[in-house]
């Protein structure tokens, strides 16, 4: 029996398998639900003057059509499978026609670049931060920190994002209040637009650290008070190495590896956005979308972003299953 | 010559944990001298206190380990430095380059995910801030060539090397800068016996070649006969005995030692043996008196009430137990 | 009792937990005193600032303030409570059998906490209580907070049970012919204690944030004050634009405060069960 | 190491002064100078932003066709009056209104230097005709059995059946059939999917640029902006440019306009709206002072009452719910004080005080409700205006003394707080209370009502919490069901509710609504019933009533402007009235706000030169009369 | 003397086969080639298999007590094919015969719970006892057995116990269900020399009086030969010489079994150990062909590196080297 058979092959599967109960599940949970997006662009439709009752009903055939809701709950299933499997998913139903891939697309760069930006510096701060005081924690710095990092880490994400704009945007207007670069800017590689794309994202990214942080930092700091009390480490100490060369290259290096599969899985997971975040400082990322489609019914943007989402996980804890083992010279496949 | 002379050494674990302190007597009063040129052996069952001593020794205490009492006087040229007073940066100095330790359950002591050279180069560079590359570089392959060992390993991971070359690149690694004297804390435990007896092997070959100084600590009293000149047997935190290796197979005189030689099975003789019965007292509570009187089959009144002093009962030889003493020794 | 006491006595993190955690339970016990019904408005002169007779102030919906924070915090630690011991539940046990039993069982069960792993919770909770909002009320929506909450965990679990499952006492106990359930029970849980401390403070955590952040959006039943409907409420009329700090502040701080309160806790607890200091402890009891 | 760190040391502080040193306020691009520009609120986020096919979902946006296109006819929400726009005159039908005659303005043009001519006209009826799914094309379908151009001008319709109605299609309020430019859709292949990018705009404004994540859009004046509608009928507009721009939640749109980042915005809610004026002091809506906010959009709120269910199927029950309500400290505790009561189903907007509620005011005195043992009782109360009033001034607004002012300000009047009236009226009924004063139906079980609202419509929701506290001191038990707009539409649809919150019941989608009754009424025909379970978008209160359809089918006939025609809307409204199908509590109000710091001459109550709401087709006349402040 | 019993265990054909490796690298590890011995043919005996760590000798353990699954060949205990038993009942049956000794102490009972707790457990679950009450009673006896007393062990915690105290507790458990076979994986390894001589000894007793046979595995070979009756040498997963204790430890045939016995170091300061020649990187042996001793084996030949030897009887034992094959005879010859 080879490898691939023995332990790739099966992974895969496991992750074909995943996928396909995930996007199923999202497939189904609107569906079921009392929500209809026909009976919703009709009556954004009649709110603007639309009267005849044989127009409607002849509206709502169409649109059952366009939308692909005809049919039972199966054969939409199998139509939207047959699709999906050509790369196809939909139409937005409440932005008819556009594409739904249009529409994800439009947010997905600000989606990534603010998630990606800041969950590598939340992760790179907090691992920093949680290094220091775990290897220096009789120092009353680290106590200091600690107990500070422990008062931001329980804020309710709202909260921290309404009172960094309320501070930083409105009292003293350092920054902008929305959006996600300056007005009439061009998007290229040039200065301008990207201080914009900066100066608009810092407090979103912001707030978003400082939440994620405190995180990070519990969990390396957990992290480094095991390692300290491993025996290399100790040796190394009794050594006498200098301190600042076990801390970076011994009890550091320990614990990258677990945070490194950690921060991939945090990285699979940007797709699904940043909502709240996006919702306070308007910023235009996927969460915005969904939530959008949420409130409007519209199943196929719920489904496209959801699986976007799912892939991206799924495909992370893959990837990390599959090279840890190049990664950590002491794990080897089972 | 004396090159470390250890001397009324008090080191208690203190842990103090929801207001309850605990107090451990690892190290209850001990004086013990290494000299220049010998391989000397400290016995004694898990949970005596024989490698806190070395640690103690060595210089090295940490919480919860404190120090109570006593001095190490460490002969450095024609200084003597007492270990256990001098600065991080003072002891820094002369750590590695003149005295070593190899650790316990040094399996687990390189870095798991560094390479063997990586690790070399740290604590090289530690101690010889200049050296250059290839300085480094000769050292590392002469000295592993010194030992037998082949120079593939530094490019490997600790865990692609067997136990027993983990171990010997473990005491390669605290040897490499010729130290004068070398602290080892049980470096054959959990190693097979053919590897047990290269390691064995190497230890003295370095000893022998560098003429320095080895205290080596194993509850092994297979190892002890095969390696060591000297060895001081310790029991509840205390010496019990100390004598030339010879003597102590040949003539042990604490009941403990007796039971400690006599107990061990050999091939080619299946006579019964018996282990000493009951178990050592706590160190928490060190009970007055002998503390092994509560499994010596020749116990009397006054072991319980009097605590017997290590004595000179012969030439180099020390025993505290009030049997020995009566053949009219002397304190020492 | 006497762990508590000592925990209090010796330990700094207990004791600031122990105390903030005082006087939550003080507030959840006030609420049961409380002049006026959670979800009655019209009660008292709308938009008072702080005063002696209302500790601190009344909103614009005609309620005191001080009464309503108390049922906020009891509803909102219950809505905690409830979820993380649902999602707890389900892991343990699912992160138990699926990491003993192996084979396919594991397979099937891991199979399932996968999927449940990828499928994007933020989302299925809006879509959930989007579509069920008038029928939430605190325990469904903890419950259904609970549901989504333990595939995370449960992988976790399941870990430790793999590598529990590998040490010789597991041996020993089949020796003794314990079968699976006493075998993972008796054996086993014990380990688990100390993480699952440390695992409940990230459950509730979530739950408390995940109740702000759908109250935020408009998305719970308004009507029962919780942290997060407060938080909604005062948002509602405007509190941080108008300057009215003495609506918007109290649930943030108590929310802050629970879970700083909770975690501490954790942290000292679980500590003090870990397995190598708890060996240390009970050789001192013994 | 050590240059290391030092290193490492400059790189960081050269990036953190370079961040620094970025403009903070870099609002508009440089070429784009704030002064020539007018930044609006954009009320929505685009979702498809690059999409201009204004005639499917996908490009329908909130504010981005009253800049760009045209069509046929407006009529001006404020003041009633009738815009000829695209067309040269009003329309001519024939006798039996089955032909529609158009005839157009010539020398209009489209930004890319075409002339508009009926060719366009006709391209945009056939497209959207032969294409089911765009906008607007099933009623075309529905209507529309040929459609010519007479000459260049001149456009006929030949409809398939009598409709004196058909032009409402081309009359906007914000949505209506656009006129397309044909030279550019008549090859296209799929108009469903085009998306007309770049755009060709007939308004004053061509687009300039969008942002590709929705967020903002800035427009650029014409050159020929004379050859505009605008242009022709109002003169040219103040601003070079106009930026719509998204902020998000109301406390951004607050933020944004006390920094000056907002010339106008579409709503507020009464805090946030005070927040501001209390931030910026420049900044202020429809008036200056106490009420302030706009009160003349043409649509009202509304208890629709579920006429399926029993016992709100009971006349006597939902005369009693009206009764029950103190309608004083609805309008003053939960919505501020700042819109009009209204009796009737009709918005109490300037016009419509004028021409409906002053006039009903005689008939409302008399109405009279049974109470059995031939006890009557007159429900109407006219001191409303004034109970307001004195509430207003005991918060220190400044209210004037005059009576006709204060029912200009507040409405005619609304029913009397009288509960015990309706006690009365639900024990005739059979109800009865039990021991705690708590009301059981007919058949001893507990009263309970269920009220369906969205939080996100302020007002609506407010006045649900309203009639849920008085209600519940009345006796009954209520619960508020917060529901997204979604599911509230569709529980309205579906009839699955007893009371909604609600709005839009006074025919609002059309912009002939204002002069015309008939879109809100025709909404009541029996055809539109459907039993709860079955959706019915227009009437989801589920009315059935034979003098309704009476009405309407003779309304139905009648052009608008035929004289019997308020006669007969008088009927219809009496009966409603006598009937309590719906209760209509007060008029739409909104917190349109303008900051004067950089634009000045906003429409307001005491210069009220065109309608304020920009959002709406006919708020493009209102931007010739704006003037830089010069500050 | 001994009169032919039906053997208590047999294995034949005993092997296990893990698959490691890493990326593309993988490898085959024949942990137990082919083991094929068996126990108690001439009555109660305590048979001890030795190896160096990595022999396969606790995965050959671990097989026998049905913790892990043999990829090829069979055990028989008592005549009855227990590979892979399934279903309650019989899992009890044979935990009931068959009972282990693990090699840590300290690990053997979890450090979270009572010992006692383990005692009360194997008899409620082998319904050893009708009552609980019956318990102490019944505890006594076999604590006794091993010196112990159930006054010393009550309520109390591993850590608080000594390690020798705990392995006689171990074995004092496993005597609860008065098993026939005693598989005591390195009993003393982590016990101090002081206090091993008490667990071994009870093996002996065990053997003498209670009729237990021993399965003993250990690296320790003076504590074999002071205990066992046969021994099995194992070397990389293959047994490469099993007879008598006396015989293969006294005289040694393979060239391993020599070298291995050279290397115990004696507790003699007089009778040093000879330096040895070490392996390189060890773990490849595993991969060799024929012989796996062939690479440090000071009389290889060129047959050793491609063919492995086949068992042959030679001065009452088997031997699986080409020194002593027929074949091997023939070549030189």
């Amino acid at each position: 029996m080879s490898l691939f058979k023995r332990y790739i092959l099966p992974r895969i599967i496991q992750w074909i398998v995943v996928i396909f109960v995930g996007t199923t599940v999202v497939f189904l949970v609107p569906r079921l639900s009392p929500m209809d997006p026909v009976q919703t662009t009709l009556s954004s439709m009649s709110s603007l003057g639309m009267a005849n009752p044989e127009a409607i009903r002849q509206m709502e055939e169409v649109l059952m059509d366009l939308y692909g809701l005809r049919g039972t709950l199966l054969q939409q299933y199998l139509r939207f499978w047959s699709y999906l499997l050509k790369g196809d998913l939909g139409p937005s139903l409440v932005m008819f026609p556009a594409p739904v891939i249009s529409v994800i697309g439009t947010a997905m760069p600000w989606t990534i670049g603010l998630m990606l930006v800041s969950t590598i510096l939340a992760w790179l701060l907090g691992i920093a931060l949680g290094t220091l005081t775990g290897y220096f924690a009789d120092k009353t710095w680290a106590k200091i920190l600690d107990a500070v990092i422990m008062c931001i880490y329980p804020i309710p994400n709202y909260i921290m994002a309404l009172m960094l704009l309320f501070l930083f945007a409105y009292t003293f207007p350092l920054f902008p209040f929305s959006g996600a670069a300056g007005i009439g800017i061009k998007p290229g590689f040039n200065r301008v637009f990207i201080g914009s794309v900066l100066k608009h994202g810092f407090l979103p990214a912001l707030s978003m650290i400082l939440i994620t942080t405190g995180w990070r930092f519990i969990s390396q700091r957990a992290l480094v008070t095991n390692v300290i009390g491993s025996d290399h480490v100790q040796y190394a100490e009794l050594a006498a190495l200098p301190r600042r060369k076990i801390m970076l290259n011994y009890v550091f290096r320990d614990t990258l590896l677990p945070q490194t599969t950690d921060l991939a899985l945090s990285l699979g997971s940007i797709f699904g956005g940043a909502l709240i975040t996006e919702f306070v400082f308007s910023y235009p990322g996927l969460g915005q979308i969904l939530y959008t489609a949420i409130l409007q019914g519209d199943f196929n943007v719920i489904v496209g972003v959801s699986i976007f989402s799912i892939v991206g996980i799924a495909t992370a804890a893959l990837l990390i299953d599959l090279l840890y083992p190049l990664l950590d010279p002491r794990v080897r496949y089972h | 010559m004396t090159l470390l002379e250890a001397k009324d050494l008090k080191a208690y674990y203190i842990t103090k944990s929801y207001g309850i302190e605990r107090t451990v007597h690892a190290v209850d009063d001990i004086s013990l001298d290494v000299n220049t040129d010998e391989i000397l052996g400290i016995a004694g069952e898990s949970g005596c206190g024989k490698s806190t001593l070395l640690r103690v020794m060595f210089g090295i205490i940490r919480p919860p380990l404190q120090l109570i009492h006593g001095t190490v006087a460490y002969r450095s040229g024609d200084r003597s430095l007492d270990l256990l007073s001098l600065t991080d940066d003072e002891y820094r100095q002369i750590r590695w380059k003149e005295l070593s330790y190899i650790p316990q359950g040094s399996m687990s002591v390189l870095n798991p995910l560094r390479r063997v050279r990586k690790t070399f180069w740290d604590f090289i560079d530690t101690h010889r801030p200049n050296t250059t590359r290839r300085e480094f570089e000769d050292l590392v392959t002469g000295h592993l060539s010194d030992l037998g060992l082949p120079a593939e390993v530094l490019d490997a991971f600790p865990h692609q090397l067997s136990g027993g070359m983990r171990q010997r690149v473990t005491i390669a690694l605290a040897t490499i800068l010729k130290p004068r004297l070398i602290f080892a804390d049980e470096p054959t435990t959990a190693l097979d016996v053919i590897v047990q007896s290269g390691v064995i092997d190497l230890l003295r070959r370095i000893q022998a070649e560098a003429r320095n100084s080895l205290v080596i600590v194993t509850h092994d009293m297979g190892i002890h006969a095969n390696l060591a000149d000297r060895i001081a047997i310790m029991y509840a935190g205390q010496i019990i005995e100390e004598a030339p290796a010879k003597q102590i197979f040949g003539n042990p005189q604490h009941p403990y030692t007796k039971y400690l030689i006599h107990s061990l099975p050999r091939i080619g003789d299946k006579s019964h043996r018996i282990s000493s019965p009951g178990r050592p007292p706590s160190l928490m509570v060190p009970p007055k008196g002998c503390r092994f009187r509560d499994r010596c089959e020749q116990k009397r009144r006054i072991c319980r009430e009097e605590r017997p002093l290590l004595v000179s009962i012969g030439e180099n030889h020390k025993v505290a137990c009030f049997l020995a003493v009566k053949e009219g020794a002397h304190a020492s | 009792m006497v762990i508590i006491r000592d925990l209090f006595l010796f330990d700094m993190r207990f004791r600031i937990g122990f105390i903030i955690l005082i006087c939550l339970f003080l507030l959840v016990g006030l609420s049961f005193c409380s002049p006026y019904e959670q979800t009655a408005r019209r009660v008292v002169p709308r938009n008072r600032t702080p005063s002696s007779k209302h500790w601190l102030g009344t909103n614009s919906l005609g309620q005191d303030i001080f009464w309503q924070l108390t049922f906020a915090v009891r509803n909102s630690l219950l809505i905690g409570l409830i979820s993380t011991a649902v999602s707890r539940i389900i892991a343990v046990m699912n992160g138990m059998v699926s990491g003993y039993l192996g084979g396919p069982v594991d397979r099937v069960l891991s199979t399932i906490t996968d999927s449940f792993v990828v499928i994007p919770r933020l989302p299925l909770l809006i879509l959930v209580s989007f579509v069920f909002r008038g029928g939430l009320n605190i325990i469904t929506t903890a419950l259904l907070l609970g549901f989504l909450d333990w595939a995370w965990p449960s992988k976790r679990y399941r870990a430790q049970i793999l590598s529990l499952r590998e040490r010789e006492f597991t041996n020993t106990a089949v020796y003794c012919g314990m079968n699976t359930l006493k075998v993972i029970g008796k054996q086993h849980f014990p380990f688990l204690i100390s993480y699952l401390l440390a695992d409940l403070i990230s459950g509730f955590l979530w739950a408390l944030g995940m109740e702000i952040t759908l109250s935020v959006l408009g998305l719970s039943n308004l009507t029962t004050p919780t942290i997060g409907t407060m938080i909604y409420w005062a948002n509602y009329y405007q509190a941080m634009l108008l300057g009215t700090w003495w609506w918007l502040a109290p649930p943030v701080i108590a929310s802050i405060l629970a879970i700083l309160s909770f975690y501490l806790l954790s942290v000292s607890i679980s500590q003090f069960l870990d397995p190598r200091t708890r060996i240390q402890h009970l050789s001192i009891g013994g | 190491m050590k240059a290391k760190s030092a290193f490492l040391q400059i790189v960081f502080l050269v990036a953190i002064m370079t961040f620094m040193a970025l403009p903070a306020l870099a609002q508009l691009p440089p070429e784009i100078p704030r002064e020539d520009t007018l930044i609006v609120d954009q009320i929505f986020r685009y979702s498809t932003p690059d999409n201009y096919n204004i005639w499917t979902t996908a490009g329908t946006e909130a504010t981005r066709h009253a800049f760009g296109w045209d069509t046929l006819w407006y009529i001006d929400q404020q003041t009633g009056e009738w815009i000829n726009a695209v067309a040269a005159e009003r329309p001519i039908y024939n006798e039996d209104f089955t032909e529609m005659t158009v005839k157009m303005r010539d020398g209009l043009y489209w930004s890319d230097g075409v002339e508009l001519t009926s060719e366009d006209l006709v391209t945009t009826i056939n497209i959207l005709k032969a294409n089911p799914g765009m906008r607007w094309s099933s009623e075309l379908a529905l209507y529309v059995e040929d459609v010519t151009a007479v000459d260049d001008y001149t456009v006929k319709f030949t409809l398939t059946r009598p409709n004196p109605r058909f032009h409402y299609y081309f009359t906007v309020r914000w949505n209506g059939v656009y006129v397309m430019p044909a030279h550019i859709w008549k090859d296209v292949e799929n108009p469903l999917e085009y998306t007309f990018n770049p755009p060709v705009s007939l308004g004053a404004y061509v687009l300039r640029e969008t942002d590709p994540a929705g967020y903002w859009e800035i427009w650029e004046l014409r050159e020929d902006w004379e050859r505009t509608t605008t242009g022709v009928i109002a003169g040219k507009p103040g601003p070079k440019y106009i930026l719509t721009i998204f902020h998000g939640p109301n406390e951004k749109k607050v933020m944004a306009m006390s920094n000056h980042e907002l010339d106008i915005l579409m709503d507020l809610d009464y805090e946030a709206f005070q927040a501001l004026i209390n931030r910026n002091r420049r900044a202020r809506s429809w008036y200056k002072d106490f009420p302030w906010a706009w009160t003349d959009e043409a649509d009202t709120r509304v208890f629709a009452i579920n006429q399926e269910k029993f016992p709100l199927n009971l006349k006597d029950v939902r005369w009693a719910l009206a009764l029950a309500l103190d309608i004083v400290e609805i309008q003053t505790e939960y919505v501020g004080g700042v819109t009009r009561v209204t009796p009737i189903p009709q918005p109490a907007s300037v016009f419509h005080m004028e021409h409906y509620h002053k006039q009903y005011v005689p008939w409302l005195k008399e109405l009279k409700l049974d109470l059995g043992s031939g006890e009557f009782f007159v429900p109407f109360d006219e001191t409303i205006p004034f109970k307001i009033a004195d509430w207003a001034r005991e918060q220190g607004y400044d209210i004037p003394e005059d009576e006709e002012a204060i029912i200009n300000m507040f409405g005619v009047g609304w029913w009397k707080h009288a509960p015990d009236v309706a006690t009365k009226l639900l024990e005739i009924n059979g109800f009865t209370r039990d021991s705690s004063g708590n009301w059981l139906l007919p058949d001893g079980t507990p009263w309970k009502i269920s009220i369906i609202a969205a939080p996100d419509e302020a007002d609506a929701y407010r006045l649900a919490m309203g009639a849920m506290d008085q209600w519940e001191d009345f006796g009954i038990a209520v619960e508020i069901e917060t529901l997204e707009r979604n599911p509230f539409y569709t529980r309205e649809h579906m009839g699955d509710y007893d009371i909604s919150s609600t709005w839009g019941m006074a025919g609002g989608g059309n912009a002939n609504f204002v002069r015309d009754k008939w879109p809100f009424m025709h909404n009541f025909h029996t055809q539109f019933y459907a039993p709860i379970g079955q959706a019915s978008l227009q009437n989801h209160m589920r009315i059935r009533s034979e003098k309704l359809d009476e009405i309407i089918d003779k309304l139905s006939n009648l052009p608008p402007e035929h004289p019997d025609v308020p006669a007969l809307e008088e009927e219809f409204f009496k009966h409603w009235v006598e009937n309590m199908f719906g209760i209509h509590t007060v008029s739409f109000k909104k917190f349109i706000t303008f900051d004067e710091t950089y634009w000045t001459n906003f429409p307001a109550s005491e210069n009220p030169h065109a309608q304020p709401n920009y959002w709406f087709m006919g708020g493009k006349f209102m931007y010739p009369y704006l003037e830089k402040s010069g500050r | 003397m001994p009169h032919n019993h039906q053997p208590i265990l047999q294995t034949r054909n005993l092997s296990k086969v893990f698959i490691t490796g890493m990326g593309f690298a993988k490898s085959r590890l024949v942990a137990v080639n082919r083991a094929a011995f068996q126990m108690g043919a001439q009555g109660t005996e305590i048979f001890t298999i030795a190896g160096e760590s990595g022999s396969g000798k606790s995965t050959l353990a671990k097989m026998i007590l049905g913790l892990l699954e043999p990829t090829e060949g069979s055990i028989t205990f008592r005549g009855r094919n227990v590979t892979s038993i399934k279903g309650r009942k019989d899992r009890l049956w044979f935990m009931k015969e068959v009972q282990p000794v693990f090699q840590n102490p300290f690990e053997t009972f979890s450090p979270l719970n009572r010992v006692d707790d383990y005692f009360l457990e194997t008899a409620v679950s082998f319904r050893l006892i009708k009552r609980r009450q019956e318990a102490p009673e019944y505890l006594e006896k076999f604590l006794e057995l091993v010196g112990l007393s159930l006054h010393h062990i009550q309520g109390r915690y591993p850590h608080e116990l000594s390690g020798g105290e705990l392995q006689r507790l171990s074995i004092a458990r496993a005597l609860m269900t008065r098993p026939t076979l005693l598989v005591a994986d390195e009993p003393v390894s982590m016990i101090d020399a002081s206090l091993r001589m008490s667990v071994v000894n009870l093996f002996r007793e065990l053997k003498d009086k209670a009729n237990v046979n021993v399965l003993y595995i250990t690296h320790d070979l003076a504590t074999a030969y002071y205990i066992s009756d046969r021994i099995a040498i194992m070397l990389r997963g293959t047994i490469v010489e099993l007879g008598p204790v006396e015989k293969v430890l006294d005289h040694p045939l393979h060239p391993y079994t020599k070298i291995l016995k050279n290397s115990v170091p004696e507790p003699d300061p007089l009778n040093r150990l000879q330096p040895v020649r070490l392996s390189g990187i060890e773990s490849k042996e595993f991969a060799r062909a024929g012989c796996k001793f062939a690479g440090r084996c000071p009389s290889a030949m060129a047959i050793c590196e491609t063919q492995e030897p086949e068992a042959v009887i030679e001065d009452e034992r088997e031997v699986k080297c080409h020194l002593y094959s027929e074949s091997q005879g023939k070549t030189t010859a």
